[in-house]
């Protein structure tokens, strides 16, 4: 692995010498920290309905202007931050567990381990993932557990294969052998000796794909199937905005503007940490 | 290689196969039954929702549907809608089949060369002012939800401006914007694989040779190093595809194009279940002959690959 | 020049006999008639049928058929072809569509849809252009049915698949082609009884998502829109659009349902009072709907038969209705149990309103449910939902389509399940009173008892809006949608 | 007239903390005909060397002082076109790892025609048939069928011919070959060396031979020039060398590469490991390890001294008797 | 004396190439050696003719095609995983390249107590055993906290040769250990085992390549060609006095530091053959000067040409050139 090769005290000092890197982490940052502190920082409820200043434009009452039942636009983007997050924080967790976990267990084992996980990968990367998640929403009707449940469907595959490439390269590796030499069991090598080990492309990868996921959680709400009232998403205040677009652009503004430099921040990101980690990088 | 070959249609039937059992198995599931949607206000009539089950055969078991829609697909008809009374369901699809791909490989037929060529760009001016823009740009390029490029591109292009027609399907004219709201993410996606891949390989010991025998810069980007990346980047064509087909549900619905996206949409919520399932088999059999064609075309560019498929 | 309109799906069908939905009669009423018609005001007019009158003891209608009339074949109209289409719609195994159930009512029907039968008994015909129906029972409304006339020998001639093929009508416009996804294209009929068209045709062009079709429009590629409610704000904020915009109120109430039999506290009237007095429809249908609406009152639209002008409109008043539920036992809400507002997800942002209004206003824990139409459907018809709104549109131009479905005791579509004894007497007494006015007599008179039981909360009339280009005249927006564009002229 | 001359050369590198001077104070001249063998241990500069005279540096290398003069041009200072027209025709370079130094996607006979056409020395057909012409030199059996193979189908000693039929395609003045053979196994990697002196020989080419291989330099050199820690540390022929070498890491260092030739009991020991590029010390930079060193030398910076006729050390105690190493190696 | 490792007639052979088009490469041929307890048996090749197979067998890292394998007199051959894990005990590993040995995420002081804490060892025990191993070796105990990456090429080694050392095994496998380091600091380490082979009676096997380091180390050398064992013998024996001319080659090739030697090495000619497909008779018979008839159709048997002196060559006995 030639991303093992960096120090923690190099990293930090490439990190910050990396434009990517540091713009990225600072939306993420102020991302994250709005959807923490949403109740905090969200200036009215964002389920307040008030139904004689529907698609009020911004102004003194609403700082950001108010949607089609007359609620406060800037309050539901610090929640659907939250939202989006949550999302996509879950969708994370479920499918590196699940990828991470499967993809270690076909490259170690080979076999038919192997086989199976792999052509189960295929299936479901040969399905569209509108159509999962069609299906999915479909049978668990749409919410925020579908959106979830969708997304985890379609991106696991991916970690799993990329898990089991990068473990296929390393259990090559001679540390590998050698602890196997020592007597080391399985589970153990999988735990310590690789999951550490690919840990850092898992983290540019995860890094860019929470862009994807957000991205595709609005995607679904266009769609019909995300995630539901009255939990605030951004993809959802898109939608609703966007027939509204000339005579209210607010909405759909906002939501756009904040989905789009969230995606852009994750991204940045993920480019920045892959120059960081990659010792062989541009500088 | 012909031994290769049949493996994988039969690797291929399997993936097929799977596809139509889970796709049939999901929409068991599926709340809103189709008759239901059929009868609608009339729901609470009994005895016309038995006669409309018995007409759909949807009274028997279901591993016996299951065979009926799988002989259904044998001779060719994939069963009968249920929005459309007496319909088959390939007079349904037929229509939309080859708009669906036909655009998806328009869009990569474009996206590869462009994101290749921006990949480049930045990649030779790595560290540059021009990089950290191009970056910025392709990373733009993905943010923007493609409904919402779409929505803007028919404001400003067709409604104010006039240039192009605002929907529907047919003339060369009505391509050109559902083929550009389909072509920037993946220009995005493949220019910064480019730009990573190609930094990568200008670390290469054979990039230092052909330097060291004075070939000059431009052909070592393009001749040397630029065939050793796209094998990695065919890699990542059928993920590239599968967005393609995937993004052509929304900018089919909102160009009004009668493609398998749309169709698959309406269908779905229309509780059409045959025609669902035969556009989620179509789907999966254009998303695994692309990846076959990936597979078998590596051979062409990396001669290391075509000596495995032989000898080994 | 040919018309460009668009509809937002696929038509289910276009055959007279199976034909059971909204986008299918959108297509068809431009190429089949009835036997009586509507104007622009939603009146019923005479259109295949001249002149009709009662049997004795109102037990059937002759009908005296129009003569001179063309069928797209260039065959003549006559009494053959209703007895026909009439017999077609109850065969078992036709899928017979919504002129079915109009039926059940003529002496012989049951027979026929159980196979027993192969012509209806009820039907006599007179003379070619003279036919007589007999009835079990009274339906003084049977010439008002919408109930497409086919040619009777189509079949025959072009086999069981012919609709996708020819046109089996007398209307002004022919079916040409539907290329499925794309369009349904109708060509004009230059031998029309009531004049051949000016326009050489009508495309529907299939456009299921309507920001699409509102670019469409603007961009100048169709001359004519029916805007479904999510483009109203957009249409009635533009002033460009001002001159373009056709507004006609629908001819379909929208109603609160409070079902006590699941819930509970809606037994007490007092409850029920206070709901309805909790929501605020002025500011709704401004802020909402943008001005796309009408307060309803009762639950009969204007412009349909029997409409009762002078209804007091349930006032909106926060404080009686915070009494009212105290004195029901319910101070403040508490002791209410929970409930779910249910709906779909295109009327969402509708029952948001109403349930932050309930919380508001009565602390009631309200909660909006979205769930699946059809079975939203399914659950409200087997009364299985508690509290919802939800509309219903006239099928014909009379009162008794509202009042005998929605609230009739043994109506399928009595959702609510509100029931009421007088109610349901007048009702079927309505069926058998062939004076007109009698008849509206006794609809006000149980209209009157369901909004004084406070049975339902009268929410709102929508208001259709429609868009038509300058140059395009002739183009009637009725109560129940476009009348056909016959009349139609392009500049 | 020196062929090559390497004169006061310093490179330093870009990095993230700053600059770090890799090379300092390089001089050597190659003559004409001659084998110069620059030995030294991993990361004592000798790649650096051989790039910074290739002009191969990249972004981040640049020559910061000095000066190289390839019959009497001043490499640095030409235009990059011009650079580009010398490399490769008439300054050639092998490399260590034959495996990953040829284009995997292209025929080999293309590579080796490729310069060339590139600087224009003949057409395509006609550098084809010089292509194989060279293959067949460098003893490449049926040169002109496996002209079509690619280069994952020749083994490791094949491939480094090729890459030697490459370099020497356009008949350079100068080669240079960084550790040509430390890949292969011992019975391809002397084919390869005698291929290469062989060469030599025929066209009589100078060559610039890096290794860290005692035994390589034996065989080959020369003349050869140390490094130690970025700095050339002693300069003898090959001669001067094995019998009297001056500097005390070259006596360490040769004292201590086991022999197949005789039975050791001990191998002598130099303490230590050679210094990063980011932490050279003070003075002598062999000093830590040095038994010799003193007070002296970790303070003053010692030059290149002569010793005798073409040799010379950069060392403060070459005054020392060459008994005193082992005695102070005894304590 | 009685063998602490002993093997017999094993092989070794993968099926390589995708499947359904596969062929069988036989890395390692009838191979029978015996380890002794307290000796270092050095094992000699070119790149690819089976050394690191071999090793990788002798430790139950991979279970033998054929043939059968004792481990202070019991069987190995077949035992299953939890057994082998058990082996570790008595038998250990250095590997070739100091990289790419040491995962790079962990610490020293944990990579060193890998093996112990797989004995089920206590914490303090293992933390006073690594402190005393890391003495042995010569590592300052200050760097039980640092990852790899912070140490030199030789340095890495010796945390290599600490792992290894840990569990106090009877036989340790090094793999090339030293053939990725620089001169002065592969004299270092070779010294530093010399040292441990002293004062632990540790036995090595020493996999290399480099017939130098051999002679300086090993007791006894075998000699391997394309998978199979030409030569046996005392080090002092085979490097004086090579049976089989390969082994000469071998030795001639070998450029040595010495201006005498210059221009009188003796080349043999042609490319090492692939295992995937060995010439028939000897494997050494198209690039060997005294090949005849007998060489291209039987291969030669290992058999002693004198006393602990084994050759497998139709004309051991003729006087090389
Ligand atoms: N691109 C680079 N950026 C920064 N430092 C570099 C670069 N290339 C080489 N160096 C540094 O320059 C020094 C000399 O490296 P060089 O590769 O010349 O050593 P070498 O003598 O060839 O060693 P080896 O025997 O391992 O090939 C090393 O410390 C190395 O880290
Ligand atoms: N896991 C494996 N699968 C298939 N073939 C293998 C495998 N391991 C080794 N081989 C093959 O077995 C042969 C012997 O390999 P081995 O690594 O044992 O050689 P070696 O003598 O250690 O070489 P080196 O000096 O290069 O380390 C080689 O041809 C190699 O390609
Ligand atoms: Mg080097
Ligand atoms: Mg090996």
């Amino acid at each position: 692995m030639t991303t093992a090769a960096i120090s923690r005290s190099d990293f930090w000092l490439r990190f910050s010498h990396s434009k990517n890197a540091v713009i990225g982490a600072i939306i993420v940052t102020i991302v994250t920290l709005a959807a923490i502190f949403a109740p905090v920082l969200a200036p009215q409820d964002p389920g307040k309905v008030s139904i004689l200043f529907t698609w009020e434009p911004p102004g003194d009452r609403y700082t950001l202007g108010a949607d089609a039942l007359g609620r406060d636009v800037l309050s539901r983007l610090v929640w659907g931050a939250r939202v989006s997050l949550l999302v996509a924080f879950s969708v994370l967790s479920i499918t590196l567990v699940i990828g991470v976990t499967l993809g270690m267990i076909a490259a170690w084992s080979r076999g038919w381990p192997d086989s199976l996980i792999m052509r189960t990968v295929d299936v479901v990367f040969a399905f569209p993932e509108v159509i999962i998640a069609l299906l999915i929403a479909a049978v668990l009707g749409p919410g925020t557990l579908t959106v979830i449940v969708a997304l985890s469907m379609v991106w696991w595959p991916g970690i799993a294969r990329m898990t089991r490439s990068l473990v296929l390269s390393l259990r090559e590796e001679l540390f590998v052998e050698a602890a196997v030499a020592c007597g080391t069991p399985p589970w153990k090598i999988m735990w310590k000796h690789f999951l550490p080990n690919i840990i850092s492309p898992l983290i540019v990868r995860a890094s860019i794909g929470v862009g994807f996921i957000i991205m595709a959680e609005a995607t679904l709400s266009f769609l019909g199937i995300g995630v539901q009232e009255p939990m605030p998403t951004w993809g959802g205040m898109i939608r609703d905005g966007l027939p509204e677009l000339r005579s209210d652009p607010h909405l759909a503004l906002a939501a756009s503007a904040s989905l789009g430099i969230t995606m852009i921040g994750f991204n940045l990101l993920g480019d920045g940490l892959r120059d960081v980690l990659d010792p062989k990088g541009a500088r | 290689m012909p031994g290769y070959i049949a493996r994988r249609i039969g690797g291929l039937l399997f993936i097929w196969f799977v596809a139509v059992l889970i796709s049939f198995a999901a929409l068991q599931f599926v709340p809103g039954d189709p008759i239901l949607v059929l009868l609608s206000d009339q729901s609470g009539d009994a005895a016309l929702e038995a006669r409309l089950r018995a007409d759909y055969g949807l009274d028997r078991s279901l591993p016996l549907q299951f065979i009926d829609y799988i002989g259904s697909i044998a001779d060719g008809s994939f069963g009968l809608s249920y929005r459309f009374a007496g319909r088959e369901v390939i007079e349904i699809i037929e229509g939309g089949m080859w708009i669906t791909p036909l655009l998806a490989i328009t869009a990569l037929v474009i996206a590869v060369p462009l994101g290749v060529f921006l990949g480049i760009a930045a990649a030779t001016r790595a560290g540059q002012l021009a990089d950290t823009a191009i970056i910025l740009l392709l990373v733009c390029g993905i943010s923007i939800p493609n409904f919402a490029l779409a929505t803007t591109l028919v404001w400003l292009l067709s409604i104010k401006a006039g240039l192009l027609p605002v929907a529907g399907w047919g003339s060369f004219s009505q391509m050109i914007l559902p083929v550009v709201v389909l072509t920037v993410p993946p220009v995005a996606y493949i220019a910064r694989l480019t730009r990573s891949y190609m930094l990568e390989v200008f670390e290469k010991d054979y990039i230092r040779t052909a330097r060291a025998k004075g070939v000059r810069d431009r052909l070592v980007v393009w001749r040397h190093a630029l065939r050793n990346t796209l094998v990695p980047l065919l890699t990542s064509i059928g993920i590239i595809f599968g967005g393609l087909l995937s993004g052509s549900f929304v900018v089919e619905t909102i160009f009004n194009i009668p493609g398998l996206g749309r169709i698959a949409i309406e269908s779905i919520f229309a509780r059409d279940y045959p025609v669902t399932m035969s556009v989620v088999l179509l789907f999966t059999v254009f998303y695994s002959l692309i990846n076959l064609a990936v597979d078998l075309s590596y051979a062409l560019i990396d001669p290391r690959i075509r000596l495995q498929g032989q000898s080994a | 020049a040919d018309l460009r309109t668009t509809i937002p799906a696929d038509p289910a069908m276009v055959d007279p006999i199976t034909y059971s939905e909204l986008v299918a009669g959108d297509v068809m009423g431009n190429i089949y008639e009835s036997l009586t018609g509507l104007d622009a005001e939603g009146n019923v007019v005479p259109m295949l049928a001249e002149s009709w009158e009662p049997l004795e003891g109102n037990l059937g209608f002759r009908f005296n058929l129009r003569q001179g009339v063309k069928f797209h074949s260039g065959r003549e109209f006559g009494a053959k072809d209703v007895k026909y289409t009439f017999e077609q719609l109850l065969t078992p195994g036709m899928k017979g569509g919504l002129g079915a159930r109009y039926l059940d009512v003529i002496v012989g029907a049951e027979a026929v849809k159980d196979g027993s039968a192969a012509e209806l008994e009820g039907i006599t015909i007179v003379d070619d252009h003279t036919i007589e129906i007999a009835f079990t029972k009274p339906d003084v409304l049977f010439p008002v049915y919408p109930i497409y006339i086919m040619d009777a020998g189509i079949v025959d001639e072009h086999g069981p698949d012919w609709a996708s093929k020819v046109s089996a009508g007398t209307g002004p416009f022919t079916f040409a082609s539907w290329n499925l996804g794309q369009s349904v294209e109708l060509d004009a009929f230059a031998d029309y009884w009531g004049g051949a068209p000016a326009i050489d045709g009508v495309d529907f062009l299939v456009v299921p998502d309507a920001n699409t079709a509102m670019s469409m429009y603007e961009a100048g590629e169709i001359d004519l829109l029916y805007a479904p409610p999510t483009l109203n704000r957009r249409i009635l904020t533009d002033e460009a659009l001002a001159d373009e915009t056709l507004r006609v109120p629908a001819a379909q109430i929208r109603y609160l349902g409070m079902n006590e039999n699941v819930y509970e506290p809606f037994k007490d009237i007092n409850v029920r009072m206070a709901v309805c007095m909790s929501i605020d429809k002025e500011a709704m249908i401004e802020g909402l709907f943008s001005g796309a609406a009408l307060p309803l009152n009762g639950q009969v639209t204007e412009g349909v038969a029997g409409y009762n002008p002078v209804l007091e409109p349930i006032p909106y008043d926060p404080e009686a209705a915070k009494a009212l539920l105290a004195e029901a036992g319910y101070p403040d809400g508490e002791g209410l149990p929970p409930v779910k507002l249910s709906t779909t997800e295109p009327n969402k942002n509708e029952h948001i309103y109403y349930a932050s209004q309930f919380q508001e206003v009565l602390n009631m824990p309200v909660e909006v449910e979205i769930v699946e139409r059809a079975t939203h459907i399914k659950a409200m018809n087997g009364g299985e939902v508690p509290f919802f709104a939800w509309g219903w549109s006239a099928g014909y131009p009379d009162a008794l389509y509202f009042l005998s479905q929605v609230w009739y005791g043994p109506s399928p579509y009595n959702r609510s399940r509100w029931q009421d004894d007088e109610f349901d007497a007048l009702i079927e007494q309505a069926f058998e009173t062939v004076d007109n006015a009698e008849r509206y007599k006794l609809y006000n008179a149980a209209e009157k008892i369901l909004i004084d039981d406070y049975g339902t909360c009268p929410l709102t009339v929508r208001m259709q809006v429609a868009l038509v280009k300058p140059g395009v005249e002739g183009v009637s927006l009725s109560p129940f949608r476009f009348l056909p564009f016959g009349d139609v002229t392009i500049q | 007239m020196a062929l090559l001359e390497v004169d006061g050369m310093s490179v330093t590198f870009k990095g993230l903390r700053g600059s770090i001077e890799v090379l300092r104070d390089v001089s050597f001249v190659v003559e004409p005909g001659e084998v110069v063998a620059l030995v030294g241990e991993s990361g004592s500069g000798k790649s650096v060397t051989s790039l910074a005279i290739m002009g191969l540096l990249g972004k981040a290398g640049a020559l910061s002082s000095g000066v190289i003069r390839f019959e009497d041009t001043d490499l640095a200072s030409l235009p990059p076109a011009t650079r580009r027209d010398i490399r490769g025709r008439d300054l050639a370079m092998i490399f260590q790892e034959p495996g990953t130094c040829l284009n995997p996607v292209y025929r080999v006979g293309f590579q080796i025609a490729e310069a060339l056409v590139e600087h224009g020395l003949c057409d395509g057909a006609e550098a084809e048939r010089r292509a194989i012409s060279l293959m067949e030199r460098v003893g490449i059996p049926a040169a002109s069928e496996r002209f079509r193979d690619y280069p994952h189908q020749f083994s490791g000693g094949m491939k480094q011919r090729i890459m030697i039929a490459m370099a020497l395609a356009c008949n350079p003045r100068l080669l240079i070959a960084d550790e040509p053979t430390t890949a292969l196994d011992v019975t391809i990697q002397a084919q390869i060396l005698n291929l290469i002196l062989d060469l030599q020989r025929e066209r009589s080419m100078a060559t610039l031979l890096i290794t860290h291989d005692m035994g390589v330099v034996a065989q080959m050199a020369d003349r050869v020039v140390v490094m130690y820690a970025g700095e050339v540390v002693e300069t003898a022929t090959a001669q001067q060398l094995f019998t009297a070498p001056a500097h005390p890491y070259t006596r360490l260092l040769l004292r201590s590469i086991p022999t197949a030739r005789v039975k050791q009991d001990a191998l002598p020991l130099i303490d230590g490991t050679t210094p990063p590029a980011t932490d050279f010390p003070q003075g002598c930079r062999f000093h830590p390890r040095c038994p010799l060193a003193t007070r002296e030398c970790a303070e003053t910076k010692p030059d290149l001294t002569s010793v005798a006729t073409c040799q010379a050390a950069r060392c403060l105690r070459l005054d020392l008797p060459a008994e005193a190493l082992e005695e102070a190696m005894a304590i | 004396m009685t063998a602490l490792l002993q093997l017999s007639g094993v092989s070794k052979t993968f099926r390589v190439g995708a499947a359904g088009r596969q062929t069988d490469l036989r890395a390692v041929r009838d191979v029978s050696l015996d380890v002794h307890p307290g000796e270092t048996l050095a094992v000699v090749g070119e790149s690819g003719c089976g050394k690191t197979t071999l090793g990788r067998v002798m430790l139950r890292l991979t279970p033998p095609s054929a043939g059968t394998l004792r481990f202070d007199g019991v069987d190995i051959t077949n035992i299953d995983a939890k057994a082998r894990r058990e082996l570790a005990r008595d038998m250990q590993i250095v590997f070739q390249d100091p990289y790419s040995a040491l995962n790079p995420r962990m610490k020293v002081a944990d990579i060193i107590a890998e093996p112990l804490v797989n004995l089920g060892m206590s914490r303090a025990q293992v933390r006073e055993r690594v402190a005393r191993v890391m003495e042995t070796v010569r590592l300052p105990i200050a760097f039980a906290d640092r990852y790899p990456h912070a140490f030199s090429g030789g340095q890495r080694q010796r945390i290599g040769i600490a792992r290894a050392l840990a569990v106090e095994p009877r036989l340790i496998v090094c793999d090339e250990a030293v053939s990725a380091l620089d001169v002065s600091v592969q004299a270092q380490i070779l010294t530093l085992l010399k040292q441990i082979r002293a004062d632990t009676g540790v036995a090595l096997v020493f996999i290399s390549h480099n017939l130098g380091v051999v002679r300086f180390l090993a007791h006894r050398v075998a000699v391997m060609y394309l998978g199979s064992v030409v030569e046996v013998a005392d080090s002092e024996a085979l490097f004086t006095a090579p049976r089989h001319p390969y082994t000469a080659a071998l030795l001639d090739a070998i450029p040595e530091p010495d201006l005498s030697m210059r221009g009188k090495r003796r080349v043999i000619e042609g490319d090492i053959p692939s295992p995937l497909d060995p010439p028939p008779g000897c494997a050494f018979h198209r690039r060997c000067p005294l090949a005849g008839d007998i060489c291209r159709k039987e291969p030669p048997p290992l058999e002693a040409k004198a006393a602990g002196h084994e050759a497998a060559c139709h004309f051991a006995e003729t006087e090389l050139p």
